[in-house]
């Protein structure tokens, strides 16, 4: 996937214009993969006070290492304060404190509607997705949502299988009617370019393209008419130091998981119990 | 049953066919040992209750423990699908999995709601989405005061709650910290309940963000050392990243997942020597 | 207002003539050095909120601070009355008080709702008391599941939350412990928040049942050792029990209450002085 | 108010009392002044494995010494867990866990309904009582509930100025149509005998005289006409270990309560602090 001369992968634009969207001292609801890596990398460069919030009960954490759930100890060790589960979305989410919910999808339509639910019927599906698990009260509660997917037919789609989270209904000011919170998806990133709603029928056009990537083959990875605005900017590619902070933290990240050999350790942990 | 037993006992016990059973912990303290003993003693018809299923749950479904499950996030985090759990829905094997899904809140307040016997619980969400379409515990309710109309879910009431703590003292009191979950609601909301443990220890030291369960709220306790592998126990041990990804083929095949399961579950007698017998084959090994 | 400033500058900046006052600490970690901030400020027509009125709102309502009284136990524990908060209700000294009486259990969901961002919570209480017939804010609800009715009481917002804690650390992160009550909600429901810490330190330790509210929680936080006197702070300074059985006879006569206030509040610049103040003249002394 | 040649106290004899309900391992929910002493005779005499939970938030307390408010350090200083405040009242009262709740009262009628709002009108009180507190819902979902309160025609009362708590409404069946979790007040305990409700209409009646009480000063110090059973038992008085350990108890407290002179210790803190 490396683009060549330029020596950063489509991986690495995503997560950095995902990065690039976080202003200092947000409070970000943040999920597992790219988003965790776009906060963190944002945390390490432009935003040192970004406040990040993960499902699992924690509090401005700080990890060092790139967490591979939600609930890494790595993520409790260092954070402000961890609650229980019914505080981080009662006395957190649901309260609109949360300025930026990252979230992902298997499916997005152009109103920016998310599907991570059920690919085909719900009854009997073709394909089984994990389901809502934060998402539908992020994408309802968070001041603003950045959503990050790759761009293809699949994903795109003109209808989706199943609405999990809201964007924006059916557009325009169908959203608030729900009475949400937030003010929906601001911006949705993807390894092609960034596609941001109207600001009047809420659909979603797409405002600027990564370096390489051409209208065209947004339109080609999208299956619905793709909105495209009258000037397209293009992204500046990821610089020195977002590359090289990116890729450091993705390095100890690796460290980390290979020093570790849980299960012998653990093995002799409980042989040594036993003996007690 | 109260007090400190063997996790054998205190399955056979208090775990009945047909239970609804909600083993918790949001990927801190997942308690596998626990699950491998259900799986052990062939347990049928369970509703299996949990926010996020994940590896225990593929292996309780795979192996044909489940008729229902109530759940709000199905995967293998950061790993992928949970192929068990798909091909029970997708494809009705080994048997048709009856699901109920919610979102994450919604779990949590159906916890909340349990834990303070309430029928219901109430939340700003789900309007909107196709969520209510397909679950028929999601109902409106509206403000006496303001009028406004808001969603509600049912109280979660599991037969048996389990989970598993870093400690126990001799009292019967349970300590847990570092990321504590919903743990304490699956305790209080239950009607039964499970809890192993890492370790008794004589007093507990205060440790950051700790739960202490008062053993006045808590059934039999099982001292499991390692009894959350893969996941972890802060303070004792890390998350095993690696053996959730060597989960992904495993569980994708029927085959080679009874197999496994065969060999490292049904055919060992507790964690202790599943654990040896993962070491002795080696994590990857189908 | 963020961060560390005066307590003097936290009341100015942040409590206005009309607003909704919450000070909460149940029994431990009262805070009484800004109930006495309020007093020296003259602040006028409040609605003070909080479970257990003691001493402080005496001070308050018989200074004439508040319009109001939201609460749900109005005694001084252990001893008797709260001279000032009867005279108030009785005969209207200073002035008339509007009361809004609720239930413990009542008023922590009431809270709970407000740091939720729901306008209502409900719980099984208040049916066949004479309660719902004084107080506006409890209505039925219908469970939308099983159709039993339950009491519902609307969310509490106070315009402003105070609470004491031990400690704070150089972010603005709070840290309590011991009895912990009500305050993480109080912080939480509230518009604005003034915390006043017993001392900064650099990094919290983990002790017994700690509540650790993050900076982006609290607003404004004061350093003001010994700013729970005469309640207690547990770590730092046991309960001044004498204290509170020396204030019957304060509080019970409208001379010697506006006479102590004067010398010891009023004619005070902070809480050290006020505390310099009591040692000089003696504690027992109208 | 010592009685003569026992030598005891009304006072104490109705805490030795109260403590003789107390079943050992019970889980007891208990108010400040004498219910405390006698939850915590019981746990030093016949119950040592009575678990207290006070409304502050601790179970399982042991003091040492008797606590002057429901939230003394004290209590957590030993409790197997402290909790916040919703906590207690959400998963610990309203689940009907606590077996058996004490109250206090300012005036009970004949079905054990409790005032502690006002006397007088509700709008121009004579008296401005407390209030409820915790009492509405120990009432409710406590599986029973002990009352103790000096017998007097003050107290004992016709009619009930305000219902804050409710014992049996108009008695009979009336509480069940409540749909509240627990049973309802069991025994009434003054400084004369004890009160039970009649099994069928629940008016409170006297089964029992305190040592020297005769049922004519009951009837005297009640404001209706007092219900006496037909075979009206004695109350055992005392004994030397109820006594020696009730005193004991007392005794400790005030030695630790003379030991402390917190307003000293609190000015010196407060001018080291200041030289920091």
């Amino acid at each position: 996937m490396s683009s060549g001369a330029n020596r950063y992968t489509t991986d690495e634009m995503m997560t950095v214009a995902a990065a690039r969207e976080l202003r200092d001292g947000v409070l970000c609801f943040v999920g597992i993969g790219l988003p965790s890596e776009a906060a963190n990398l944002a945390r390490a460069t432009h935003a040192p006070n970004c406040n990040l919030v993960y499902e699992s009960g924690t509090i401005g954490a700080k990890p060092e290492v790139l967490p591979h759930s939600i609930g890494d100890g790595e993520l409790a060790e260092h954070a402000d304060s961890v609650v229980p589960i019914p505080e981080i979305f009662s006395y957190w989410l649901q309260t609109g404190r949360i300025d930026v919910g990252f979230l992902g999808a298997a499916q997005i339509d152009r109103f920016a509607n998310i599907n991570t639910t059920v690919i085909g019927d719900y009854g009997s599906p073709k394909v089984r997705l994990p389901g809502a698990g934060g998402a539908p009260e992020i994408a309802a509660s968070a001041k603003e949502v950045i959503l990050m997917l790759r761009h293809s037919r699949r994903a795109f789609v003109e209808e989706l299988a199943f609405v999990t989270s809201v964007g924006y209904l059916d557009g325009s000011d169908a959203r608030s009617k729900l009475r949400y919170l937030g003010a929906g998806p601001t911006v949705v990133i993807t390894d092609l370019g960034i596609l941001r709603p109207d600001p009047q029928t809420k659909e979603l056009t797409l405002t600027q393209l990564h370096p390489g990537a051409t209208a065209e083959e947004a339109r080609e990875a999208t299956g619905w008419e793709l909105r495209v605005a009258d000037e397209v900017g293009e992204t500046d590619p990821p610089d020195e130091k977002e590359l090289h902070t990116l890729r450091e933290l993705r390095e100890k990240t690796e460290a980390a998981n290979k020093e570790t050999q849980v299960l012998r350790e653990l093995h002799a942990r409980i042989g040594a119990a036993r003996k007690r | 049953m109260d007090g400190i037993v063997s996790l054998r006992e205190a399955v056979a016990e208090l775990v009945h066919d047909g239970d609804s059973v909600a083993l918790e912990g949001f990927t801190h303290l997942i308690p596998s040992a626990a699950a491998h003993e259900i799986v052990r003693q062939e347990l049928k018809d369970l509703t299996l209750i949990r926010m996020t299923p994940d590896l225990i749950y593929d292996q309780m479904i795979g192996m044909g423990c489940a008729r229902g499950l109530v759940f709000s996030w199905g995967g293998n985090p950061g790993v992928g699908s949970l192929h068990r759990f798909r091909d029970a829905v997708e494809n009705g094997w080994p048997h048709p999995l009856e699901i109920e899904e919610h979102s994450h809140a919604g779990m949590a307040n159906r916890y909340v709601a349990g834990a303070s016997n309430l029928p219901f619980a109430v939340l700003r969400g789900y309007v909107g989405t196709d969520l209510p379409k397909v679950t028929d515990t999601i109902a409106p309710v509206t403000c006496p005061f303001t009028r406004e109309e808001f969603m509600a879910v049912p109280a979660l009431h599991p037969d048996v709650g389990i989970i598993h703590a870093q400690q126990a003292d001799r009292s019967g009191n349970v300590a847990l910290w570092g990321i504590t979950g919903i743990q304490k609601e699956v305790v209080l909301s239950a009607r039964r309940s499970i809890v192993t443990v890492e370790e008794l220890v004589e007093e507990f030291e205060p440790r950051p963000h700790q739960v202490v369960l008062p053993s006045v709220a808590v059934g039999a306790i099982a001292v499991v050392p390692g009894g959350a592998h893969p996941s972890y126990a802060h303070g004792y041990y890390p998350r095993d990243n690696a053996f959730y990804e060597a989960w992904d083929p495993i569980g994708r095949d029927r085959d080679a997942f009874r197999g496994w399961m065969e060999r490292h579950v049904l055919g060992t007698e507790d964690f202790a020597e599943y654990i040896e017998s993962l070491v002795q084959e080696g994590v990857g090994r189908r």
